[in-house]
């Protein structure tokens, strides 16, 4: 490996290797830009995975809604983003699990300044 | 000659731009943030371009991750409003210019830019909520034409922001070498420091906004000597974004004056600004 | 440290592809081509590169005109063969290299080339037919992983001869700065001169393909100095592929020796040549 | 219009000018690299026309095969190629329609060397 890809704590760099990692699932959020494949989607989650070809780790961080390990896993948080829409899940309520607080105090913080991290 | 009467840096935050089209301009959240447009609105409303070229990055709405380009332009004549997935903002669509943007293109790849041609086009709230900020009540169309030029923030490797501003003095080139006396504006969109994912979700720099802010009109060599790294660090994964607004800074040039600042805390998670820059007129 | 071993200029016509598949390289017609190959295959053959860069355009094979890059770069570790309309040449898919290819896109984005990202790309006779051209009997894998870059040069305006022999110096910085002690192939690919439609459709123009399979190694610069208007003018509508000979020469650099070079007309509708060139090495 | 588009004489220099206005008719030609699509345009060429949008004059070109208009109507010879390629039509029989000679001489004059333009 010899990624130059710069290391930050707390951040993932989402690059080509990443972006590698997660294409089927990327491909799969995005799909869902449109409200017919959302209702598929909806009604068989499990076999909509596996039209996009999700392998074992990324159908099950799917079904068990990981978002963290969706992003691990290669999700682009972006795509991902269409997901929680379908959950009713905003960007604040995904804050709030990536940083292991409630989504209120995630808002809380945000209006108080936002996070610093000097 | 056509010229470029100024230029605007702006966030691109989507719920800015919800906040407009559900009338919560007014809310006690949202006013401070459009309270401190006012200003900038009402001299950009009695500065209106024939044409606004908008630099942004779309949001996984037009492009996907099998092919990313670093810039690109659109050079069709019209640009759909995207459906993001809760179906298309309430706006316009927008009409684009083929002849300057062809021109532009053109320019721009002799000059050693390697521009990809995007023919197609969706544009999404990275170009939407930019001219939503600059024209909030466009009513049936938007007051002036758009050329969009996209940039890659969202997958390293990005380009350098020294490449961005190189990219902008380009532009500014481009734009004032096309034949008759267009009236231009550009728009550098994105950041502030924000970011989305990941532990440092939440994150918001305003020391480093506000130094941006002051250095995006008085040292823009500084900014571009920033590595990706240092924007990532300091303005979070999302706030890299704030690199388009160099592109902006190198078309309009060093010989501006600030029109109007404002910088708000927070639009949802983002950190939000605008500034609005005008070329001095010669006395 | 990785080095370039050798550098190959050829032309990519599809029927030269298809008298290989179909065992025609031995037919009247086809045998002076093959015949010019020889001296170079056999020399290629016992000095054989880990990885082939090849530089190439497709033909609306994968990428639409939606959207076109400049200059793009695949980074997969697989690339599928075409169907360019009759089922995908019997030929195997290619192998990429995911790590080279991440390394030599960051260096070119760092230098300021404005790369395209292609992370799913299915490759066409541009880059199929001059692999066989250094293997015409892979058997069941190509020899070498590969890295396809490409080239926009269908659509006006395409980069020009000048930004091509930059991109080529800047490739061959990326080849060599790669760790290891791999062995590198660069491929130029496309023309000679060719005009498929149109007038002047039949176009061939030996003066200047033979002045350019010169230049190519004695003046490079002299070929970079050419705009598109001369290369169409010279060589045809489609003979301007033959930048991305420059790019390759770019890439090898100046201290270099021919090891082959032979011209065949017609392949097809087009002017054939190939040139090998391997570095001097150091007495 | 500011086109710098070079021009050549007896050449079409593609540039974007041309590929907007050609935009239907490429597209129908790429869809052609399918068999599926092909089987379909051959069933129904005129119902397969209206199906990529192509106006009355692009229609027209191709349902007459009238390949030069194609060509001046912003049909980029890669496409195209599809297209003649259904018609069992060869680069050398479009090259011998655009000079208005026979295949046949067509090919002759390339063997001999080329066409010559100096
Ligand atoms: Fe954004
Ligand atoms: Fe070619």
């Amino acid at each position: 490996m010899t990624s130059t890809t710069p290391i930050v704590e707390g951040t993932y760099v989402y690059d080509i290797v990443q972006s590698k990692r997660g294409r089927p699932l990327n491909r799969l959020c995005l799909s869902l830009k449109e409200s017919a494949n959302r209702d598929q989607f909806v009604d068989d989650e499990n076999a909509y995975c596996d039209r996009f070809g999700l392998d074992d780790d990324l159908k099950k961080a799917v079904l068990e809604r990981d978002w963290v390990q969706m992003l691990d896993l290669g999700g682009s948080i972006f795509y991902i983003i269409k997901l929680a829409a379908i959950d009713k899940k905003s960007m604040q309520d995904l804050g709030g699990i990536f940083t292991g607080m409630t989504t209120e105090d995630f808002i809380a913080e945000l209006r108080a300044g936002g996070r610093s991290f000097d | 000659m056509t010229e470029i009467i100024w230029g605007l840096g702006t966030s691109h935050v989507p719920s800015i731009g919800a906040a407009m089209d559900n009338e919560k301009a007014q809310d006690e959240y949202w006013k401070p943030l459009f309270d401190g447009y006012a200003p900038a609105r009402e001299w950009m409303a009695e500065n209106t371009p024939d044409v606004a070229v908008i630099i942004y990055n779309d949001h996984a709405n037009a492009l996907g991750l099998e092919m990313i380009p670093t810039f690109a332009i659109g050079t069709d004549d019209h640009f759909n409003v995207a459906d993001e997935g809760y179906g298309p903002r309430k706006v316009p669509n927008v009409r684009g210019h083929a002849e300057m943007s062809e021109h532009i293109l053109v320019q721009l790849v002799n000059d050693g830019f390697d521009m990809t041609v995007c023919q197609e086009l969706d544009v999404d709230h990275g170009l939407t909520v930019p001219l939503s900020v600059y024209c909030p009540e466009p009513g049936e169309q938007w007051p002036c034409q758009v050329i969009p030029i996209l940039v890659n923030v969202l997958q390293y490797p990005q380009p350098t922001a020294q490449r961005c501003l190189a990219l902008g003095e380009a532009l500014g080139r481009a734009i004032r070498s096309f034949p008759g006396d267009l009236k231009v504006a550009v728009f550098g969109t994105g950041g502030m420091s924000h970011q989305l994912s990941g532990a440092r979700a939440g994150l918001i720099n305003e020391k480093f906004d506000r130094e941006f802010l002051r250095d995006i009109k008085e040292n823009p060599e500084r900014l571009a000597a920033l590595t990706r790294e240092d924007y990532i660090r300091e303005a979070g994964s999302e706030g890299l974004e704030m690199i388009m607004w160099l592109i902006m800074r190198g078309a309009i040039g060093d010989d501006i004056e600030r029109v109007h600042e404002t910088y708000h805390v927070p639009a949802s998670n983002t950190a939000a600004a605008l500034t609005l820059f005008a070329p001095v007129t010669a006395s």
